[in-house]
């Protein structure tokens, strides 16, 4: 019908298993059938948008898109440029290894390893505060996929990262293992992962505001998970 | 090491039609090749207004060329594309509001092939300003005695004079235009490196999609060689060979 | 020998000269090079130009058509002042592009280093001008290029670059491209320095020939021999200025000042 | 003569000025520059690392370019058609697909075979940078000794005839008469390639090398601003790139040509 | 005149001449500009090489040093053959690069076109062979350059690059470069042809003193008054062949063929 346009801005690199395009264009994940389950519940008219990381703020900022699906952790410095809505998915940091490695996740259990982790992510933050004095060497990586190529290579000793991320990649390559969650940190981690919408946009981030919290109810954010996790995503 | 081998030898998913990505990796290196000549001509053009003007052009004119090709040199071309399309395309709906007319959408693409016009033309004017003071003084000084018109100067003595010292930078500026290419991913442009990328990512099978990319790449490579070989081979006409 | 001399140098009022050239001073930097000269030629005049080596005899002969701006001075071709302006430098600049290349048009020079375009065979230096300044048809500029180089000997390099011919034949090529241009004025800057005694024979011919046609000639020439069979008038150039000046019979038999006779004592 | 040697106080030159300083104040109080302070250690060890990457890089790739292009220009085929391959298949490939192959491709090999960190060569193959250097050095001897091929041709062959002349062995007439022709005809052409060597180096942060790239990198992800980091980026690189400019307008002016 | 005739020139048959040219041939793709030339200069001998322009004197004289490599011949400097092996495609090439480097550095050129290092000032110009090849002490090399500037009158433009030369300026500058190597054989391309009389005269001078040092000269010149003066042997190059030879008395009083007497019609 008549449903007011918003396009919505994706990471143009794929991030598995939240969104990636297939080899005909379309886009597909987890993320993407959330952006679908809560536009129609907000009777928005929603179209993905391919944006590189790199751009997506200002893109964002100078209207070339309306919103952001993209994974992206709500924190206090984002909030500063743009604004977020209630999150929508939480998941756990953990700590993986090399099989056998004996590495426990804590600072005593890292001390003098070389430490890899994603850049500009809330695993960094974490790793500098926590673990910055002990380890011999942070090493940052554009993606999570190249930290977990090194780490295989042998080049880190340890990588932390979203235990989904890291599930996947165990499952996949036998040379590692998760070795367990970090202690929490609320106020580095985060409150999860919100959509991120053009500072005082207020109208639209109450629509979704709305809709993320009726899905939430009415089972459909239950159901178009299922066949992604085998746990409730949202986290606590 | 087997399954090292093995993952590289995954073909079936180069394959044309989807599911295999071989299309959509030819539909990028189309879109590269689109914007690197439009950009590359654009870059040309300036160039040669850009060397003439620093070469023959008053005081202001080659300040002001100066300020352009070292600006537009030293600021990574990605901050210049981010300025142009966003902060650019925000000024200039701006302003059609102030005026009151619609706002406009430069598309991805367009801006893309402007600002890698705009960065080749510096780069090119530089190339061209050496190759220029390359053509021995006197052929010029002749020409003018014969009351060609500078323009006549340009066209029928200088630049096919400069052309043997131009050519190897020039095919340079070529080949990193192709590639350069892969800037536009920032404006959502799907060329060649970033479907590379998201090919790579979604499969898995990096080497697999970056091989193929590479191969690709020097694909063009190649055959612009063949291009780039025949005019230089028809600039150097005249020039005896060295030992 | 000077059969030339009963030229039109005998100059009247009305028309005035092919070439003036009025108080000229050109410096290079610090180094004054021309200090005021000053020298007129009518139609169908041969000026010889002699002086010592680095006396400025280039520098004067491109002055004439600009290609080195002069630093003070006037220069008139066929009555025509070549427009100038101050530069901000203490120098000159054209004022009037399209004039300057108007007048250059009618100019034609053979340089010492003879300056042939690399990139061009030997023809196509030589149509060069023609088609693309006069306009001329490109089939006719040819066709006269290859009357040219038969008078000049050259018919059978007439599609070999310049860089794979003799100095004598890139000399000669020189000659055919300014030849070409039918110009009203040529400026000759020693332009048998690579020929061989025969040639030179032959180039006198050609010189002989233009100027009975009426084509004003300046020449720079260090063969005194040369200067005295084809010019009816001869600059002898000294210290930036016209030292002694006059018909060749009176420079060579009567130098009237030390420094022209000890120039030409070696070659007596 | 040069335009550098003419006075600043030019009235067109005043206006430039004036435009500079206006973009800088307006920068300075419109925009957000808070997170300066926090980065500021950081900005400049990144800078460090930037500057001796491009130098060594530089340095070591234009000693490979001279033999590359000389082998091009001049040498026996066996000599030339190697050069030209590797020249062709490095500049005719992506520099960051060539550092993604070098460093995770053979990283991908270490996975399979572990005994290798045992091996002496193991904290150079572990380490990101040699992997840095190695491309970014092939990358820029590819493209220099392309520039140099057309310059080694270019020099007048009566003035190596001159020099071959007077008994000058080969080696002589290369160091005295030919290399330096063909660098100062090449100098323009390689100060172009050498600031694009400098907007190279950033690549490096795909493989965890902490450049001056990857810490505005981090301040945009961390502060979320769009346009200020780039903004001192760009200022960076100019200065930087400024330097280059002059130093290499200098060894151009060293000898004078005429025109 | 011809002073210089007492030279050496009558030849033991122990001494091995200074220059020995022995059936030299050269192509130029399809063009055979040498066919079979040989000459023998001993030391202490000035050969002037005259012939029309494009005879082929350029090319003899560059086949000396190598800098044209011969199709057939044999080229020989103080007894020395200059070793040859076929190329593969018809002509010949070095064979042993460190013998003619060592031959060459006693030898010197004067090219026609002058070749002067466009990047070095006329004194760097001059003390580059010496310091480089020599391994003269830069001091020492800088002093006798000195003087040899001093000699050719370019002293006040020593610290100038060669393209603000004027086209004598540059000759001498060639000059000095060839005298600074001191070496036993000379080969001068037209010396002469950029200078006015009075410099022809001095470069007369120097010629005459460095053959009474008992250096040996081949000399291509188209000045044949310069030739008559310096030269104790003219050869007169024609059709690739030398066509005549002898002391210039006999060539010039008496030339045998037709082709040289209409050679040296236009001189006499
Ligand atoms: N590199 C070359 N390739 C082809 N032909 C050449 C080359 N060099 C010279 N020639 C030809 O060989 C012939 C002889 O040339 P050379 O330079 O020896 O003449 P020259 O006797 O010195 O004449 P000049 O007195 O005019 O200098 C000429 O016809 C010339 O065109
Ligand atoms: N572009 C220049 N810059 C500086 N000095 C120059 C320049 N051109 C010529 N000169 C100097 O000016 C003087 C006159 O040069 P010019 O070429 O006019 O001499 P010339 O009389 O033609 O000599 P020649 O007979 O040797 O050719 C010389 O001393 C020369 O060094
Ligand atoms: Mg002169
Ligand atoms: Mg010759």
């Amino acid at each position: 019908a008549s449903a007011e346009t918003v396009r919505v801005g994706v990471a143009a690199e794929p991030y598995p298993p939240f969104t990636e395009p297939d080899a005909s264009g379309n886009w597909t994940g987890w993320e993407i059938e959330f952006m679908n389950a809560v536009c129609a519940e907000a009777k928005l008219d929603c179209v993905v948008t391919p944006v590189a990381w790199d751009g997506i703020i200002p893109a964002l900022t100078s209207n070339k898109i309306d919103a952001i699906i993209g994974s992206m952790s709500i924190t206090e410095e984002r909030m500063k440029t743009i604004d977020f809505s209630d999150k929508y998915y939480n998941t756990p940091s953990v700590i993986a290894t090399a099989k056998d490695s004996g590495i426990t996740p804590d600072a005593a259990g890292l001390a003098d390893k070389i430490i890899g982790v994603q850049v500009s992510t809330i695993h960094q933050d974490y790793v500098t505060t926590h673990f910055g004095d002990a380890v011999a060497e942070i090493k940052e990586y554009q993606t999570q996929d190249e930290a977990n190529q090194d780490l295989a290579a042998g080049r880190v000793d340890a990588i932390m990262a979203d235990s989904l991320a890291l599930d996947a990649f165990v499952k996949s390559d036998t040379c590692c293992e998760i070795v367990g969650a970090v202690e929490d940190d609320p106020a580095i981690l985060g409150a999860g992962v919100g959509v991120g919408l053009r500072k005082g946009d207020d109208a639209l981030r109450e629509k979704f505001n709305t809709a993320i919290a009726t899905i939430r109810e009415n089972g459909t954010y239950a159901e178009f998970s299922k066949a992604y996790f085998d746990f409730d995503i949202y986290g606590k | 090491m087997i399954e090292w081998v093995a993952g590289l030898a995954a073909w079936e998913l180069l394959a044309l039609e989807p599911p295999g990505w071989g299309g959509v990796l030819l539909k990028g290196l189309a879109v590269s090749l689109q914007v690197a000549v439009g950009g590359y001509v654009l870059g040309f053009l300036i160039g040669i207004g850009g060397a003439a003007g620093k070469l023959y052009g008053g005081p202001i004119l080659r300040d002001i060329l100066d300020v352009y090709t070292t600006l537009v040199r030293a600021v990574p071309e990605l901050v210049l594309i981010l300025l142009l399309y966003y902060a650019g395309t925000d000024a200039l709906n701006q302003f059609m509001a102030l005026i009151g007319a619609e706002p406009m959408d430069i598309s991805g693409l367009a801006a893309g092939i402007f600002v890698i016009g705009v960065v080749q033309g510096a780069y090119q004017t530089e190339v061209l300003r050496g190759a220029f003071k390359a053509v021995p003084h006197g052929q010029i000084e002749a020409a003018r005695a014969y009351g060609m018109t500078s323009f006549q100067v340009l066209r029928r003595i200088t630049l096919p004079g400069m052309l043997p010292h131009a050519v190897p930078g020039l095919a340079n500026l070529w080949l990193i235009a192709t590639k350069d290419t892969a800037l536009l991913a920032v404006v959502g442009v799907a060329e060649l490196t970033l479907v590379t990328r998201q090919a790579g990512g979604t499969t898995k099978s990096y080497f697999l999609f970056f091989f193929a990319a590479g191969l690709l790449y020097l694909m063009v490579t190649l055959i612009s060689n063949v291009g780039i070989r025949r005019i230089e081979r028809y600039a150097r006409r005249g020039m005896p060979a060295v030992r | 020998m000077s059969s030339l001399q009963s030229g039109s140098s005998a100059s009247s009022n009305e028309t005035p000269p092919a070439v003036d050239i009025d108080g000229l001073h050109k410096w290079f930097g610090d180094l004054e090079v021309l200090k005021g000269v000053s020298l007129s030629a009518q139609n169908g005049d041969v000026v010889a130009i002699i002086g010592g080596s680095g006396s400025g005899k280039s520098t004067m002969l491109r002055c004439v058509n600009m290609l080195e701006l002069p630093t003070k001075g006037k220069i008139s071709i066929q009555g025509e002042t070549i427009s100038m302006k101050p530069d901000g430098r203490g120098g000159l600049q054209p004022a009037n592009a399209a004039q300057l290349r108007r007048i250059r048009t009618r100019l034609a020079m053979v340089f010492q280093s003879f300056n042939l375009w690399q990139h061009m065979t030997v023809l196509g230096n030589i149509i060069e001008a023609p088609v693309q300044v006069m306009g001329v048809k490109r089939d006719d500029a040819i066709a006269r290029a290859e009357k040219l180089l038969d008078r000049v000997g050259l018919s059978d390099k007439r599609d070999v670059y310049p860089s794979f011919l003799s100095g004598g034949q890139q000399q000669r090529a020189a000659i055919a491209r300014a030849l070409a241009v039918e110009p009203d004025v040529m400026l000759f800057d020693e332009p048998t320095s690579a020929l061989d005694p025969e040639l030179v024979g032959e180039v006198l011919a050609v010189i002989a020939d233009l100027a009975r046609e009426g084509r004003t000639m300046l020449l720079v020439t260090h063969e005194m021999k040369f200067a005295r069979e084809v010019a009816n008038q001869v600059v002898f150039l000294a210290d930036g200025v016209i030292a002694e000046q006059g018909p060749p019979e009176t420079i060579y038999s009567a130098p009237k000042s030390e420094r022209l006779k000890k120039f030409l004592a070696t070659v007596q | 003569m040069g335009p550098e040697l003419r006075s600043w106080k030019e009235p067109h030159r005043l206006v430039l000025l004036a435009i500079g300083v206006g973009i800088i104040i307006f920068a300075a109080v419109y925009m957000r520059w808070d997170w300066l302070p926090r980065y500021s250690g950081r900005l400049v060890e990144g800078v460090g690392t930037t500057l001796w990457l491009l130098f060594l890089t530089s340095a070591l790739g234009f000693l490979f370019a001279v033999p590359l292009g000389l082998a091009q220009a001049a040498g026996p085929v066996w000599l030339s058609a190697p050069a030209r391959m590797f020249c062709t298949v490095i500049r005719g490939t992506p520099l960051l697909l060539q550092l993604w192959l070098l460093y995770y491709g053979l990283g991908s090999l270490f996975a399979f075979w572990p005994e290798i960190r045992q091996s002496w060569a193991w904290p150079y193959l572990r380490s990101a940078w040699p992997y840095g250097v190695l491309a970014l050095t092939m990358s820029f001897a590819a493209y220099e000794g392309e520039v140099m091929r057309g310059a080694f041709a270019g020099v007048p062959k009566g003035e190596l005839e001159a020099g071959r002349a007077y008994g000058m062995s080969p080696f002589t007439v290369f160091r005295r008469i030919w290399l330096p022709r063909a660098i100062h005809r090449a100098l323009p052409t390689l100060a172009g390639e050498t600031v694009l060597q400098l907007k190279a180096t950033p690549l490096v942060a795909t493989i965890t090398v902490v450049d001056v790239y990857a810490i505005i990198s981090r301040v945009r992800q961390d502060t979320y601003l769009t346009y200020e980091p780039l903004l001192l980026l760009a200022l960076i690189y100019m200065m930087l790139t400024g330097v280059l400019v002059l130093a290499f307008r200098w060894l151009e002016a060293r000898v004078p040509v005429k025109g």
